[in-house]
């Protein structure tokens, strides 16, 4: 156990898979001489050299596909694309071929690939470089989506990314690179379920990725009013842990979904439909969404700060349901 | 204007000479039963046939050795075929049986092949072309020098981004990548000069430091000895190879093209040109096959076709409970 | 009032927009000389010209980015996408610029675009030209999203479309080409609400698209079950006319939802989450889904037919809806 | 071994050569002035300035007329100011202030100006691209003859499918673009050498069948000729014009670079050729300067600075109640 920075579990993973694997290998824009965007990789390039930490061109389209072909080739590369808004550029080669190749071939080849990105707002980098598109990837069948909302996460989920036979897509929150927490020595995180951050009686507040601190922050809140209330972090996005979900939700009766994407057809959706489908008759009222409004994201601090979940609209979601105005 | 026919001497022995007489044969026999089994409905979805071009599969993938990967596009009937999966595995692809080399899921533009290293079979142009300098990269990462990764593509997929990050990728990391341009002159119904301001692609590749070669794409000899030249190249381990193959679809693009883009008369002038008739007059000419020869290599491919249609015949469906079958890789494999 | 085919309706409404507005051009692959892929342009070229019926090389972001710079220097391009499968290269011209510019910009430049495209499966066309992207559409603020799925809105949707001073999606769809119907002459389609598309008391049955054929289908053989199933179109994705939705559901307390996208994030999630937020006391029954399942889209018949809505499992989910199975 | 530096006499008349000097000044103390209020915690957000190359905004819009149009990257401030937006308007912009020229919305990346026919900033590389070629396209269907629309983005740009597609379809169409290639050899810590196979981007660019000019972007005057007379290659209307000014930047790509792959000496080379002190020497060389009209030259853009920084500071925040205002076009308008 020791205290480390998102970052920073983000950063000995990497090195740790590179390490441990030698099929591994980091490719993406900077990732190199740059030392990583975020300084993830910085280091890593004297110490992998360049075949295994290879910068790219800026080419999104070009060096994903070469990810995936180099994954059906035998290779385990890990691809990074810099930020989440730059993968619409390379989401015809995610879609089209990673996620399609294994079950369109009849099973010939399986796409053995990590993507890494971030994702998210809050840092007033405006409307092009703001997006959260992790519900995009979530609705595609042939990948594996998780979002690393806590340290352990950033820690420990690329290695069972890397061993995944499919393709698995990791989204990394640079709203949290800098938040510092016990990190366990051993990390071995399962990409295949959800985790409650939080025990509560009263209220399921689910979300994932960046909203986790907001959503632990407006609990506590919430318990100061004396209501109790349990925290859901989703961490696998695709398939979703529908099990814990319904759980958690037949406990307390209640939930809000909060999530950074727009309302309209973010991953909150899902969660809602899920949870209908599942527990409608367990809720002792209809679940609610706290989401991103409906517009680009502002470069203003106090614009931004309105366009996105915040733990104070969480708490009051949370206070109408477990306080009932009623529907 | 198109150029005169092929003609002169081929250069092989009799076996590489037949033998690329009974590719092209092979391979249009099979286009023409695949037309007409879309015409009686055992066929459907997409169907892009290869009829004129068969000299361009032919020549190059004669000139690749077996270790070799080939990346191809949706009209690729042949480059299967020819790197050596049985009509059968193909024929009952486009019925939709799951003997189908895909299982069925894929039909004629999905065709897969792991134990020839065909890596499909694409349907979004210009989408196998970074898959190629992927695969590429593997094998330069794996230091199995040797193999080379073959990926043919459209003169349409020209002017997608894809071709421009794949080329610049590829030529600047050194991949061994063989880009194979049939250049047919249409993307559907776009002729070449109202999609590329530079209409001699060579021009446009060698502008990405990569060597690049022009051959008649319609002279199954001149394709196979730039086919053989470029791999060459690029298993030397210095670059990866363009080479444009300059050829014509004889048939409409797809089932459903009305074809109002071209005139009739270019399309019978370049058949003037067709690959398989222009080839065994050569052969004839110099005494390397005789008309019985010539007919034997015929009955060949019909018969092969015959089983093939019988095969897929005798497939049988993928039960529906298998639909999410491979959407995963099971546990342990 | 004349009997056309789908086909015929999306060619008059297309040769309308060139007649009537001049302003308009049509761009896109194969839509002169080719004559359209589905033959929706066929003749234009003669008609109009080059310069207003632009064939464009295989380059989707680059001539979908002209589409929208024209349209922001003054012009009223209607960019043909062929298919929404080939949509995914053009993504990040359609969400980084076009849909933010407005806001991004305080409101300096409109951006007058229609993007017309095709969706959908069904005509065993297999994994990479089956797709179904209307839900990633209908996420993005900024644009508005329209899907026609009669005769009637093939006809009269462009018009409006092209009137809109700001970027719209018309998504067309093949598998409805050969349909034929009466269709108005004079149609002026609302394209800001959804549509009753049959009257019925007991269960909503709630599409938009290619599945709506299949939906009257289910209708029709509901009601000689005995089972009073009204029909609701949606018609307009974004954004979503959420008050027809709810009104239809608060009427019959039941709702099925059928989206041929895939399940988990199809826009079907979407739908479920507004009708539990707005009309959750007025149900009598969980909404239930019906969508695509969640496997790439298969060649072979039976097991595309197995992979998308069809109308026997729309019976039996508004089946067990109405005659109710319990939770 | 960079060029030695710009030299030799100012061929213009006072007015131009004290013009672009005052220009790039302006644009260097602008710059600078960021800098530190983004250390202040004034400015948020990423932040790219143009420090060292100041010479090819300053050269290359003055050689446009006031009907053309700009298309520019998220490092354009030079360009909005040069433009002519008001410096106030860009630094409250900054500052999020709805007395920006994007009422606070877009910030440093995203300056927009309808009023100069400023068309952005905008943060994806190569998103500007096709944006350009799309005015020049509306343009030409208008009729509206001898309008241009200038495009500038970084090398680091040229890689990416967009500049491809946009370069093949501007070609193809002849559409009035003035392609501007800021080529200030790194894209972020990205080096040319490792980003192309071809690193003369002219060669690339002539591929098209464009015109391709290299010019030297430390020099004013160099840019200034280039710029000129490649507008009137576009205006002409024939076809696009592409002109790569090979520039560098004397500070990091934004404020959070550490600047690793890159030596101080190689930055400290380059400062040898910066734009201002050497355009400077060079005209007190030949007497159309003296140190006191450099002062005041000096002194004025200061000022202008200490105004544009008063006007964001006394700017107002844009309501919450407006967050969706201009998502869609009001009705009427
Ligand atoms: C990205 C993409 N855009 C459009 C299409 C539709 N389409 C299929 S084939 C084709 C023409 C391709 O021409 P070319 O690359 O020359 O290959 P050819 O068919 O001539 O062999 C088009 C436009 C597609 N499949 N993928
Ligand atoms: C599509 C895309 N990919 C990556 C980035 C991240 N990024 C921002 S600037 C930049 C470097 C661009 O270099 P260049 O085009 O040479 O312009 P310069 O910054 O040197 O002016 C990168 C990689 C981005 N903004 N957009
Ligand atoms: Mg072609
Ligand atoms: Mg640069």
């Amino acid at each position: 156990m020791s205290r480390i920075s998102y970052r920073e579990a983000l950063r000995l993973a990497l090195r740790d898979a590179l390490a441990r694997e030698p099929r591994a290998f980091l490719i993406g824009e900077d990732v190199g001489k740059y030392g990583g965007t975020y300084a993830v990789s910085k280091g890593m390039l004297d110490e992998f050299g360049p075949e295994r930490v290879r910068d790219t061109p800026l080419s999104e389209l070009g060096f994903t596909g070469i990810g995936i072909g180099a994954a059906i080739g035998g290779m385990r590369p890990i691809v990074e694309i810099m930020t989440v808004n730059f993968s619409l550029l390379a989401l015809d080669q995610i879609v089209n071929t990673a996620a399609l190749y294994r079950h369109m071939s009849g099973g010939q080849f399986s796409v053995p690939l990590v993507i890494r990105t971030s994702s998210g707002a809050g840092r007033q980098l405006a409307a092009q470089h703001s997006h959260s598109f992790e519900a995009w990837f979530a609705h595609v069948p042939g990948i594996r989506v998780v979002a690393a909302a806590s340290i352990e996460d950033a820690r420990g989920m690329l290695w069972p990314a890397l061993l995944d036979p499919d393709p698995v897509i990791v989204f990394e929150y640079p709203a949290l690179f800098n938040m510092e927490g016990e990190c366990p020595d051993a990390v071995a995180v399962d990409i295949r379920s959800a985790k409650v951050r939080r025990e509560g009686a009263q209220v399921s507040l689910i979300t994932y990725g960046a909203s986790l601190p907001k959503t632990l922050e407006a609990a506590e809140q919430l318990a100061r009013e004396g209501i109790d209330a349990e925290v859901l972090d989703l961490r696998v996005l695709r398939p979703l842990d529908e099990a814990a979900l319904l759980a958690s939700v037949r406990k307390t009766r209640r939930a809000v979904v909060i999530d950074e994407s727009w309302r309209s057809g973010g991953l909150a959706a899902e969660v809602m439909a899920r949870i209908i489908e599942g527990a409608f008759y367990d809720l002792d009222a209809p679940p609610a969404r706290v989401c991103s409004e409906e517009v680009p994201v502002p470069y203003a601090k106090h614009l931004e700060d309105a366009a996105l979940p915040q733990a104070g609209k969480i708490v009051a979601a949370a206070e109408r349901l477990v306080r009932g105005a009623g529907a | 204007m198109i150029a005169p026919p092929p003609s002169g001497p081929v250069p092989y022995a009799e076996e590489l000479a037949l033998g690329l007489l009974a590719d092209m044969l092979r391979v249009r026999r099979l286009e023409e039963k695949s037309a007409e089994l879309y015409g009686a409905g055992k066929i459907r979805g997409f169907l892009h046939l290869y009829v004129g071009e068969e000299a361009v599969a032919a020549g190059a993938i004669r000139a690749l050795e077996p270790q070799d990967n080939v990346v191809a596009t949706y009209r690729e009937h042949a480059h299967a075929l020819l790197r050596g999966m049985p009509m059968g595995a193909i024929m009952a692809e486009m019925y939709g049986k799951q003997e189908g080399c895909s299982r069925g899921r894929g039909g004629s533009m999905h065709l897969f092949d792991a134990s020839t290293r065909l890596y499909g079979g694409n349907a979004i142009v210009g989408g196998g072309l970074p898959l190629a300098a992927g695969l590429a990269l593997a094998d330069r990462l794996r230091q199995r020098a040797g193999r080379v990764t073959a990926c043919f593509f459209g003169e349409g997929a020209v002017a997608e981004g894809a071709f421009h990050e794949s080329m610049n990728l590829a030529a600047l990391w050194r991949l061994p990548v063989l880009f194979c341009c049939e250049n047919n002159l249409y993307a559907m119904g776009t002729a070449l000069e109202r999609s590329e301001s530079q209409t001699d692609l060579c021009v446009k590749a060698a502008a990405f430091g990569v060597h690049a070669i022009k051959a008649d794409g319609m002279d199954v000899v001149a394709v196979h000895e730039a086919a053989a030249r470029g791999r060459a190249q690029v298993a030397a381990g210095d670059r990866p190879c363009f080479i444009e193959f300059l050829t014509y679809r004889f048939r409409a693009h797809s089932m459903f093209d009305p074809e109002l883009y071209r005139d009739k008369a270019e399309v019978a002038q370049w058949k003037t040109r067709g690959p398989i008739h222009t080839y065994s007059a050569r052969l004839k000419a110099q005494g390397m096959l005789t008309e019985e020869r010539f007919l034997e290599i015929e009955r060949a491919a019909q018969e092969e076709v015959a089983q093939a249609v019988a095969f897929a015949e005798a497939g049988t469906w993928e039960p529906v409970a298998d639909l999410a079958r491979d959407l995963h890789t099971p546990e342990g494999q």
